[in-house]
């Protein structure tokens, strides 16, 4: 059994289903994300794992003991929470010494620690500061050593880094992740970030509407995603309504036919489906020379995105195609608004939805 | 901007006159009790009365008894209902504003009617009926102070963060929700000190030796007298006024007054 | 969950007890005015009584005048404080207060020292004064049911919004401040009509027909009226707080009561 | 004179500057951002062009005509802000009809102007629903036509996409930037997000400490950036420390020398300085075979960011260095913790500021 396992769960606010059939089994020491649109249940999950909710239904087991009804004082799990919590009239030392003293250790017992976690997040120059006296990050901070203080088997995340700024989230985000490493610490890290989840994480589990759509490793859910909401939840994706029209992978959209090779052998012939590519995925070209197997597209507009050029191409009956095309390369093309291009859809990179 | 600027000052000036100008007129007749002189004549009389000191120190007393006793019954409640049972928030909040609307005469007679039988009665020959009033009196300002207090602060996720560090829930109310309402609590307690100071119905209702029917007392029976006791008791409360504003200067993090938000 | 629940319903009736219990005595004393049977005999005695209509009638008059002066002298005070020297709200919610500490003893005194003199002394001589009084007895509910609102709205983008619309300060207090406080100024309408209602202190100084005075008085020659008499003003209050919950729930956007947060 | 000048603009409030020595000229029709930190100015900048601020020196011209100290009532500039600033009692309809009733037009050319208005922001079935009854994203829309509606001279934005998702975030500004193409109004936006400045403006202004850093377009200020604060905000960028050794472009830092040719002309031997590179313009090898001019790293940990990775690379004297590579190049390197690689910093990408 994994260390931290969740069985079958399910959550009923009232009328409401909150999640639904969750089963995760998370190793010792792993980094998991879940990831997901407000409302689809993340948080609740992970307040069932921390003991703020009973699931109405399912089992969860810490490190093969059944925690499901143990209250959350007992749990022995770290919590970190978007609006960092720390206890206003503590300074950013007591606040970390506040769990060791209520599990009654001795004074110079809780110094020590106290001091050991200041250094893990660098901030033993600001131990007397109150909150208030601290920026959002040191804040974070603070709460997440005053988490790891006692020594919990796992450590939760409850969308840490939302109320912080872009460039703060970013190193800080790194910095959990090295802290996460450094104490090999188990933790689940929920956010509806998709770069945050996939830049950190060792799994991450997709969730909509209560339920798991898919877990796996951040580059299985980025180029492999296996429903229509996983790809138009992660990243940018171009999608193309079509049918199915042979079990050769011949598919129409509109007066264009694509081969997607045999990824459609699973959908039989007038099959309503969605062909998937991402922006980057898309080969843009100028009108001149002619590529084989391309179609003409005019250029509505083009957003600079620093390393990338971001094209919005309209593509006749296809409607409008975003693609994606490095800063150095975009310079060859013509770029002015109605500028004539073609567009390369590669075979072997489309992926195929029902629609 | 100027011109701005000189607006407000002359709306602030008004405003303030509009309030101060009665108290003034009044600190102005206290000093006239000697003829075609100012002089301190009147106060000195009112602190020769023994009265004056009785009735000022038993208000006192009774007015004590009644913070501590609101605190006890609000603030657990307070963090109660908003941690629980917030869907019950607006009725409970309702329930604090009754004392404002109903009548204090219906309240006395309510209570003594409840109070005067056996095993109750006690409570009759006691301050302890009036200071049930005084708590129900002050409960408007009290849950108000208490609940700004608590509003101030995120009591869900504190309280939570507290759990998940193993701490229970008394453990919690104790160690991190007062320490992060006490200038609340300070701002309920000395509107309470000011309500029970100038209680008069129910303290003539229940035949007690307070200080506002001895002012009411005095204001029929003497000139000059009455002017000088509500000089005193106006300076005595902004005294109180004074002492919050700086604790809550002091306070760390936490220098909400109930009144500023 | 279901022991929290049981526990959150056990605090709320016992809550609603200890408001309750003096109201049902009081309402079930005033049933008894006829030996060894319950009866509506003390309500047929104060309605046959032609002084509880005209005090009634009086106090109904002046809370009215009461309130349109509050509305006027509080809305765009409180609008013009947030907009342009929010620096100044804490001292301007300061003075607000006032009237809870200043007792109500000297507030008279000074309002009739200097409207007693010429050109003034017209106010004496109407309920010209008793308003006054009044008015800056509700002050301090007006003015945190006002600002309660405009805390609500963001006050300060939508005027800029709206300037930058063309309109003027006048007209954006008009058309867009006033309508989306209704709410909160219904709130502080009733809390104003309740106290003006069972004011007794000025009343009675004053000397005004008032129904506060006379709930006082009948309350000691009478035995079963006084608490038929606080019951049907406790009623009339919480039929006008309904009809404020009905109208906040129809007013679209803006369902904010000023005892609500 | 362009058509919207400010000339020497200064704004004190109490005895903090707020901004100094600003000048602009924007031309009819331009789409210019504001890009700076929180408390750079760029705010009070925008309210001094609305009149919700006056300049405690300098003059603000529309148009030619010296708008400096006209009430901002008579200025007939839009203005749309982060919180949408709608009416809550009105409908979206009224909403944009506010304008329209106080400059005293008619019903019937309300009517059609609001309904045009509606038909640009595509919400016509919405008209009838009041702020509270619509999204985020929607409000914000509905604001914006309300500026359009009294056809302003100037449309000022500010910061108006903050408070919504990532996604919507995304499609707003292409759908602001589409309806300031088609109405080609001259266009004033504040933002503290250089993604959303750099994708959206013709130009923009970068400010810092409420002075004006650099003017540019996107590509100039993202590619050449002229000041070390501007190089440091926008986009990520590696800083090495180091001293000019001579006049021929030789730089030393730690034990290594770059050449950075001519760059460094301006500066005599001795200079203290920051050579600057974005992570993307490093290059990663695996450590065999030798590449020439560059030297070995320790690959610290790996974030997949979807369409690249970055990588943070201990480089012993130099520090950490942060390389993004595109994740189809990064799968033909060593990516363990610890792997051994080999990193080259291409002298002509290589930028010099004075330390």
């Amino acid at each position: 059994m994994a260390f931290l396992t969740l069985t079958n769960i399910r959550k009923v606010f009232g009328m409401a289903v909150a999640v639904d059939q969750f089963n995760l089994q998370v190793e010792r020491g792993e980094f998991l994300s879940l990831l997901g649109p407000s409302g689809c249940g993340k948080t609740t999950t992970m307040r069932m794992i921390a003991g703020f909710e009973t699931p109405t239904a399912g089992t969860i087991h810490l490190d093969g003991k059944d925690m499901t009804n143990i209250s959350p004082t007992k749990r022995n799990v770290g919590m970190v929470f978007q609006s960092y919590a720390l206890f206003p009239h503590l300074s950013a030392r007591d606040n970390i010494g506040f769990g060791l003293k209520i599990a009654g250790q001795s004074k110079d017992a809780i110094a020590k620690r106290v001091n050991e976690m200041l250094a893990l997040i660098k901030m033993q120059p600001q131990a007397d500061r109150f909150p208030h006296q601290l920026s959002g990050g040191q804040q974070q901070r603070v709460a997440l050593a005053r988490a790891l203080a006692v020594k919990p088997q796992v450590l939760l995340l409850d969308e840490p880094l939302s109320a912080l700024d872009a460039k703060i989230r970013e190193s800080l985000r790194n910095e959990i992740r090295d802290i996460q490493r450094a104490l090999n610490i188990t933790t689940v890290y929920v956010t509806h970030d998709q770069e945050e989840a996939l830049s950190v994480s060792d799994r991450v589990v997709v969730m909509s509407a209560g339920h798991i759509e898919q877990i796996g490793t951040p580059l299985e859910i980025y180029s492999q995603p296996q429903t229509l909401f996983v790809a138009d939840f992660v990243g940018s994706m171009n999608f193309i309504p079509g049918t199915v029209i042979d079990n050769k992978g011949n598919v129409r959209c509109a007066s264009h036919t694509f081969n997607v090779g045999t990824n459609v052998s699973a959908f039989s012939a007038n099959t309503a489906v969605r062909l998937a590519l991402r922006p980057e995925e898309l080969r843009v070209y100028n009108r001149e020379p002619q590529q084989p197997d391309s179609f003409p597209v005019t250029l509505n507009s083009a957003e600079f995105m620093g390393t990338t050029y971001r094209l919005h191409l309209a593509a006749g009956e296809l409607g409008t195609l975003l693609a994606e095309v490095p800063a150095n390369y975009a310079r060859t093309l013509h770029t002015a608004v109605g500028a004539p291009l073609q567009v390369q859809l590669p075979s072997e990179m489309l992926r195929v939805f029902t629609a | 901007m100027k011109r701005t600027s000189l607006t407000s000052w002359l709306w602030m000036i008004i405003g303030a006159l509009y309030f101060l100008l009665p108290l003034i007129a009044t600190a102005d007749f206290s000093l006239r009790a000697e003829k075609n002189k100012l002089g301190f004549l009147a106060y000195e009389r009112v602190f020769a009365d023994p009265r004056f000191i009785s009735t000022f120190t038993f208000s006192l007393y009774v007015s004590i008894l009644t913070i501590i006793a609101s605190i006890i019954l609000v603030v657990p409640t307070a963090y109660w209902v908003r941690l629980r049972v917030p869907t019950f928030r607006r009725a409970f909040e309702f329930i604090t504003l009754l004392p404002l609307i109903i009548p204090a005469v219906v309240l006395v007679f309510g209570l003594s009617r409840i109070y005067g039988k056996y095993p109750f009665q006690f409570m009759i020959e006691t301050p302890a009926l009036f200071v049930v009033g005084n708590v129900i009196f002050a409960l408007p300002y009290m849950y108000r102070s208490v609940d700004i207090g608590l509003r101030a602060i995120d009591v869900h996720t504190l309280t939570e963060a507290a759990q998940s560090l193993g701490a229970s829930l008394p453990y919690t109310l104790l160690r991190v929700i007062f320490p992060n309402i006490t200038v609340a609590l300070l701002s309920g307690a000395f509107l309470t000190f000011a309500i029970v100071m100038g209680e008069f119905t129910m303290a003539s209702l229940l035949v007690q030796p307070a200080f506002g029917p001895y002012m009411q007392q005095i204001s029929s029976s003497k000139v000059y007298e009455p002017s000088a006791v509500a000089i005193i008791s106006f300076m005595l409360t902004w005294a109180c006024t004074g002492a919050i504003q700086l604790l809550g200067r002091r306070s760390p993090g936490q220098t909400q007054v109930a009144g500023s938000r």
